[in-house]
C-alpha cells in the first residue's frame, strides 16, 4: 500500500522531469499537427553522441573496476535475453491472429535494447543521485545481441519447418556481426574502447557529459512525435501487440529486477545497478534492431513489431517503467 | 553516337540498396543512378526504425541503362524474385537514345 | 507479366506536396514517388521563406504509374487547374512498361 | 541633438556586438561568392534551439509571475499587429504599380514577428543588463496571429469582392491552427509550456542557455547571406516594396513603443519589456510567416513579401531598431 | 493542349551544375529540374574532397524539356564536348507528352 | 639517441591522445564495416565551427599582436608553399607511371593546409600548454593559396607546351579568388574579421571555445573512416603515390620547421609558432583544395591526389608529424 503511494508520488514527479516532459511534448505536438520537425541528421547525431557518451564514461571507469564482478550480471544480462525471446515466442507469437515468425520479431525487439531509453534512466538516476557500476551500461551488447540472434534463429527453423524443407541452416556469426555493425552498438563500443585505451577525460568534461542531458531532451521530443506516428500502423496490426508493447517492458523489468537481485546479493551488484538492468530488459530497440530483425526475418512484417515498440514500448518503459524500477529498488534495497 | 537503349528503373526500400547494387554489377551493367525517394505503393512496409518525422527519404529509386534489353529484363526478374516477396517496390522500364555515355 | 502503363510526374513546388498526394490517393492511383528537386521555370515563384543559400530542395517531383490512362488525364486537369495558377510547377507523362509491381 | 549623438554611440558600439557583426559577415560573404554554406538541417536546428530557449525561459518565470499584469500588454500586442496590417493596407497596398494582395500579405508579414529578431534583442538586451518581463517573449503569438489573419482575410475580402462574387467566405480557425502549427511558435510554445509544467532547470542551464548565443550567431551568418541572396527578387518588385522594408520596421517600432509607454505609466509594464514589444512590432517573420501567406493569398507573389522582409527589414530591424529602441528606453525611462 | 516534347536527362558530378545550368540557359531551355544523385559507371571520377563515408550526393540529375529537338542536341554537345573528357557524365533523352507548363 | 626515445616517449602518449583515438577508431570502424555514420550536415557544421573559432581566436588576439613580427613567418609561408609544389613537380611528377599533372596536382594538394589537421595541432598543443603568436593561424592562407595558385599554373603551362600550342594563359587571379571562396578559407577569414572588428569574447567563450575539442574528436573519427575509405581509391593508382603520401608530410613539416627556426633566431618568432609552420606544411587540403585542384587541372585524375592526402598525408601529419615536431622543439628550443 505504501510502495504504491510512494510510486504514485515518484510517478507524479517523474511527470515533471523535463525527459518525459519531452516525450510527452513531442507526442502532443505530433498529434495536434505540428509542422515542427528534428532534421534527421540532427536526430542521427544525437543518437550518435549519447551512445557515445555512455561508452567513453563506462570506458573511463571500467580501467579502475573489477570485471570479474560483471561475469554475473552479464550472464543474467544474456539470460533475460533469452528469456524474454522465448516468452514472447510461448505467448505472444502463438495468440490467434499473430503470425508466428512476427510475433517472434516482436518477442526480438523487445529482448533488444534501446540507447535512448538507456539514456534516459541514467540521467534520471543521476539526477536523483543513484549510482551504479561503471560497467553497467556495457551490459548492452550482452543482452541485445542474443536476443536478436535467438529471435532471427527461431523464426527461421519455424518458417523452415513449415515449408518442410529441413535444408537452410541459420547462420548466427552473420547476425551477430551485423548487430555489431549498427550504428548504436557501434558508438557505444568505440566510445569503451576510446575511454578504455585513451585518456579522453579534457573532451568528455567539456563536450560529451554537459551536452548529455540537453541532446537527450531533444530526442525525446522526436520520441514522442514518433510514438504518435506510428500508433497508426499499430493500429493496423493485430490488437495482441499493442497488449504486449504496452505489457511486455514492465513483465522483462521485473524480471530483470528479480536475476538483478539475486546478483546483488551473491556478488554485491549495486542497487543502481539492478535498476539499470532491469531498464535494458524494459526497453525495446529503435535504432540497430528493426533492419537487422527486417534482414534476418524478411516476411515478418515490421509494422507490427516496430508499431509495438515504438508506439507502446518506449513510452511505457520510460513513462512507467524508469519511476518503477527506481521506486521499486528504493524500497527493496532500503530494508537490505 | 546516338544509341538506342532502355532505362530500367527500380524503386525500391533503401534497406536493399547494396544488395541491388550487387545484382545490377553482377548482371553486367555499365553503371547505375540512385536518387532518394519516398512514396507509397500497395505492400507499404516500413523498412526501418529511423523516424517518420522527419524528412527521411526511405525509398531509393535506382536507374539501370543499359543497350542489351535482355539484360533489363535480367535484373528485373532477379531482384524481384530475391527481395519483392517481402519488400516494398516498383520496377519498370523505356526507351532512351543516349546522346553521351563513357561506356559507348 | 509485362504491363503498359503511362508514368505521370508532376514537378511543383513543395509546399504543395501534401494536397497533391491527396488529389492522387482521390484519383484511385496505386501509388506514387517523390524525390526531393529543385530548379527554374517561367513562374519560378519561391514557396517559402526556407533559406535559399542553404541547399535545400525547394521543389518535389511526383511520379505515378498508371495503367489507366485517362487517371493522368484527370489527375493533371485537376493538380494544374487547382494550383497553377499560382504556383510554379510542370506536368508531363510518358509509356512505361511495368515490370514487377504489388498491384498488378 | 543630445539623444542623436547619444544614439550614434550606441549604433556604432552596436555595430561591433557580434550579433550584427555576423550578419553583415554573412551578406559579405554572400556578396563575394563564398561557397560556405550552413547546411539546412543546422538551420533548422538552430531555430528550434532558441525558440525552445526562449520559451523554457518564459515558461519557468511566468509561474512566479502575476499574470494580470500581462492584460495590457498582450492587448496592445494584438493592436499592434491589426495597426500595422491595417497601416499597409491603406498606404503600401493603395500605391500604383503594387497588386493590392499583394501590398497587403507584405503588411501581414511585416506584422507578423521574427523569432530571430526577438533572440537578437534578447541578446543584446541581457548583454546590456536591460531587464523584462518573464513573460514578454510570450506576447509573441499575441501579435503574429492577429496579423497574419487580418492580412488573409482582406485580401481574400478583397479578391472576392474585385471577382464580383460574394460567395465563399474566409474561414479563420483554420488560419490560426496553421499559424500555431509552424514550427517556429510550435517551439516557443512547446517550450512555454515544458518551462510551466515540468522542472527543465537542469537542462535549461546546461543546454539551452549557454548555446543560445552561440547558436545565435551562426543564424545571424545565415540570415546575412539570405538578405543578400533576397536582394535581387527585391529588385524583381516594385520600388515601392523597398521603402517599405526599409522604413516599416522602425515606424512599427515606434508605434509599438508609444503603446509600451502608456502600458509603462497605467501599469507598470518595465521599459525592457517596451523595448522588446517594439522589437515583436519591428520585426517580420521569416520562417511560419511566409507559408502561412502563400497558402492562404496563393495568388500574391511571395518574391515581393519575402523579399522586402528579408532583404530589408530583418536587416533594418536588427541593425537599426534594436539599437534605436534600447536608445530611446534610455532616454525616456531615465526621466523617469 | 498536349504538346510533344523531348526531356533531355543528364546525370553529371555536381561539381559541375553552376557551369551546366550556364549551358542550359544559353541555350535558350525554358526551365530545368536538378535532383540529387550518386551513382557508378566507367569513369567514376571523385569530384571533390566530401566525406563518402556520410551520405553525400555526389552527382546531379538535370532534366530540360524542350519542344525544340536539335536544342536537346546542341545542349548535348556542349556539354559534352565542354566536359566529359575530363569528367564523368552521361546524357540521354526521350519522349514525353507535357500536360501543363506555364511556358506552353 | 635520447631524441629518439624521447620522441617515441611522446608518441605513446600521443596515441593516447583522443584526437589521434577517434582518428584511429574511425579507420577502425570502417574497416569493420560499422554502419555508423556522422550525417554530411553535421561534418559541414563542425568544419564551419573548428575554423571559425581558429579565426575568431586569431582576430581577437592579433588586435593586441605587432603585425610586424609576422612579415617573416609569412613570407616564408609563402616560400613554403612554393618549395613543396616544385619539389613534388620535380620528384613525385617525372616519376615513371605518374601522370606529370597528376603528380603536380597533388603536389599542389600537399602543399595547401588543412583547417582540421591544424586544429589538431593547437587542441594537442593548448594541452601540453605550448603556446605560439596569435597570428600564427592566419599564415593558413599565406601557405595555402601560393601552393594552389602555383601547382595550377604549372599544370597548365606543361599540358600546354606538350600540346604544342602555346596559346592560352592561365589566370592566376581567379584561381586566387576561388581559394580564398571555398568554405573552409571563407570561415577562418570571417572569424579573423570578427574577431578584429567586433567584440565576439562573449560568444567566443560560452561557444565556440568550449565546443572546440568535442567537435574537433568528431571530425577526427570522420577522417579516420574516411582515411579507410580512400584506402582503395589510392590503391588503384601508382604506388608512387602512397610512397608520397607517406613521406611528403614530414619532409615538407621539417623543412617548414628549418625555415620557423631560422625565424625564431632572427626574429624571435615562437618555438610554438615554429611547430604550428611545421603542422600547416605538413598538412594537406582536404576541403577547399579538391574542388580548386579539379577545375583547376580537370584532366588530373582526383583519384591520386585525394588518395593520397585522405589515405595517408593527413592520418601521417596528425598521428606522426604533430608529436614528432613538438617533440623536435622541445629539444632544439629547450637548449636555445
Ligand atoms: N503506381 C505507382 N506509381 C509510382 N510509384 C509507385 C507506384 N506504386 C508503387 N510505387 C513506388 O514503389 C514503392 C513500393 O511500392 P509497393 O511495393 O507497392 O508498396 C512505393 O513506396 C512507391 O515509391
Ligand atoms: N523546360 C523545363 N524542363 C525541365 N523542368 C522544368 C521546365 N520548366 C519548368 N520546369 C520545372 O518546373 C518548375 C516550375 O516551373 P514554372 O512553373 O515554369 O516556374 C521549375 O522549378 C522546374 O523544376
Ligand atoms: N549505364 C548507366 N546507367 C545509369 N546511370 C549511369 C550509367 N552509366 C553511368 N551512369 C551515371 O553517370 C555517372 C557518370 O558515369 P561515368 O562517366 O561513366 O563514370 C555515374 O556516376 C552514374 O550516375
Ligand atoms: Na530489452
Ligand atoms: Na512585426
Ligand atoms: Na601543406
Amino acid at each position: 500500500m505504501e510502495f504504491i503511494l510512494d510510486f504514485l508520488t515518484r510517478f507524479a514527479t517523474q511527470l515533471q522531469s523535463p525527459t518525459l516532459g519531452f516525450l510527452i511534448g513531442g507526442a502532443v505536438l505530433a498529434a495536434l499537427g505540428s509542422r515542427l520537425e528534428v532534421p534527421d541528421a540532427i536526430y542521427k547525431f544525437i543518437v550518435f553522441m549519447l551512445l557515445m557518451k555512455i561508452g567513453l564514461k563506462g570506458g573511463m571507469k571500467i580501467r579502475e573496476a573489477d570485471l570479474g564482478d560483471m561475469l554475473l550480471p552479464a550472464l543474467f544480462a544474456v539470460l533475460i535475453g533469452v528469456i524474454i525471446v522465448l516468452l514472447g515466442r510461448y505467448t505472444l507469437a502463438i495468440l490467434p491472429k499473430i503470425r508466428t515468425e512476427e510475433g517472434i520479431a516482436t518477442a526480438g525487439l523487445f529482448g533488444a535494447v534501446s540507447g535512448s531509453t538507456l539514456a534516459a534512466a541514467m540521467a534520471v538516476m543521476d539526477a536523483e543521485g543513484l549510482t551504479y557500476e561503471a560497467w553497467a551500461p556495457a551490459l548492452y551488447p550482452f543482452m541485445d545481441i542474443p536476443a536478436l540472434v535467438l529471435a532471427i534463429v527461431m523464426a527461421n527453423v519455424y518458417l523452415t519447418k513449415r515449408k518442410g524443407d529441413a535444408g537452410t541452416r541459420v547462420k548466427i556469426w552473420p547476425i551477430v556481426t551485423d548487430s555489431l555493425r549498427g550504428s548504436a552498438l557501434s558508438a557505444l563500443l568505440l566510445g569503451i574502447a576510446l575511454g578504455l585505451l585513451t585518456r579522453p577525460d579534457f573532451v568528455y568534461d567539456s563536450f560529451y557529459e554537459p551536452l548529455f542531458r540537453g541532446l537527450l531532451s531533444v530526442l525525446m521530443l522526436v520520441m514522442g512525435m514518433e510514438a504518435y506516428a506510428r500508433v497508426n500502423e499499430l493500429r493496423k496490426v493485430a490488437h495482441w501487440y499493442a497488449v504486449y508493447g504496452a505489457v511486455a517492458p514492465l513483465v522483462h523489468g521485473l524480471i530483470a529486477f528479480g536475476l538483478g537481485y539475486i546478483a546483488h546479493v551473491t556478488t554485491g551488484f549495486s542497487p543502481g545497478g539492478v535498476v539499470l538492468l532491469s531498464v535494458l530488459a524494459a526497453s525495446s530497440s529503435d535504432i540497430s534492431g528493426p533492419p537487422t530483425l527486417r534482414a534476418g526475418i524478411p516476411s515478418a512484417n515490421p509494422s507490427a513489431y516496430i508499431g509495438a515498440s515504438t508506439a507502446l514500448g518506449t513510452p511505457v518503459a520510460i513513462a512507467i517503467g524508469i519511476p518503477l524500477f527506481i521506486g521499486l529498488a528504493q524500497v527493496v534495497f532500503a530494508s537490505a | 553516337m546516338i544509341r538506342q537503349a532502355i532505362k530500367l528503373t527500380i524503386v525500391t526500400e533503401r534497406l536493399l540498396l547494396k544488395e541491388i547494387i550487387r545484382v545490377i554489377e553482377a548482371a553486367g551493367a555499365s553503371g547505375y543512378t540512385v536518387t532518394p525517394a519516398s512514396g507509397k505503393g500497395s505492400k507499404n512496409l516500413r523498412s526501418s526504425g529511423d523516424p517518420m518525422v522527419s524528412d527521411t527519404y526511405a525509398n531509393v529509386r535506382i536507374e539501370v541503362i543499359t543497350t542489351e534489353p535482355e539484360m533489363s529484363e535480367r535484373i528485373a526478374n532477379e531482384i524481384g524474385e530475391k527481395f519483392f516477396e517481402n519488400f516494398s517496390g516498383i520496377i519498370y522500364r523505356d526507351q532512351v537514345e543516349v546522346l553521351r555515355a563513357h561506356w559507348l
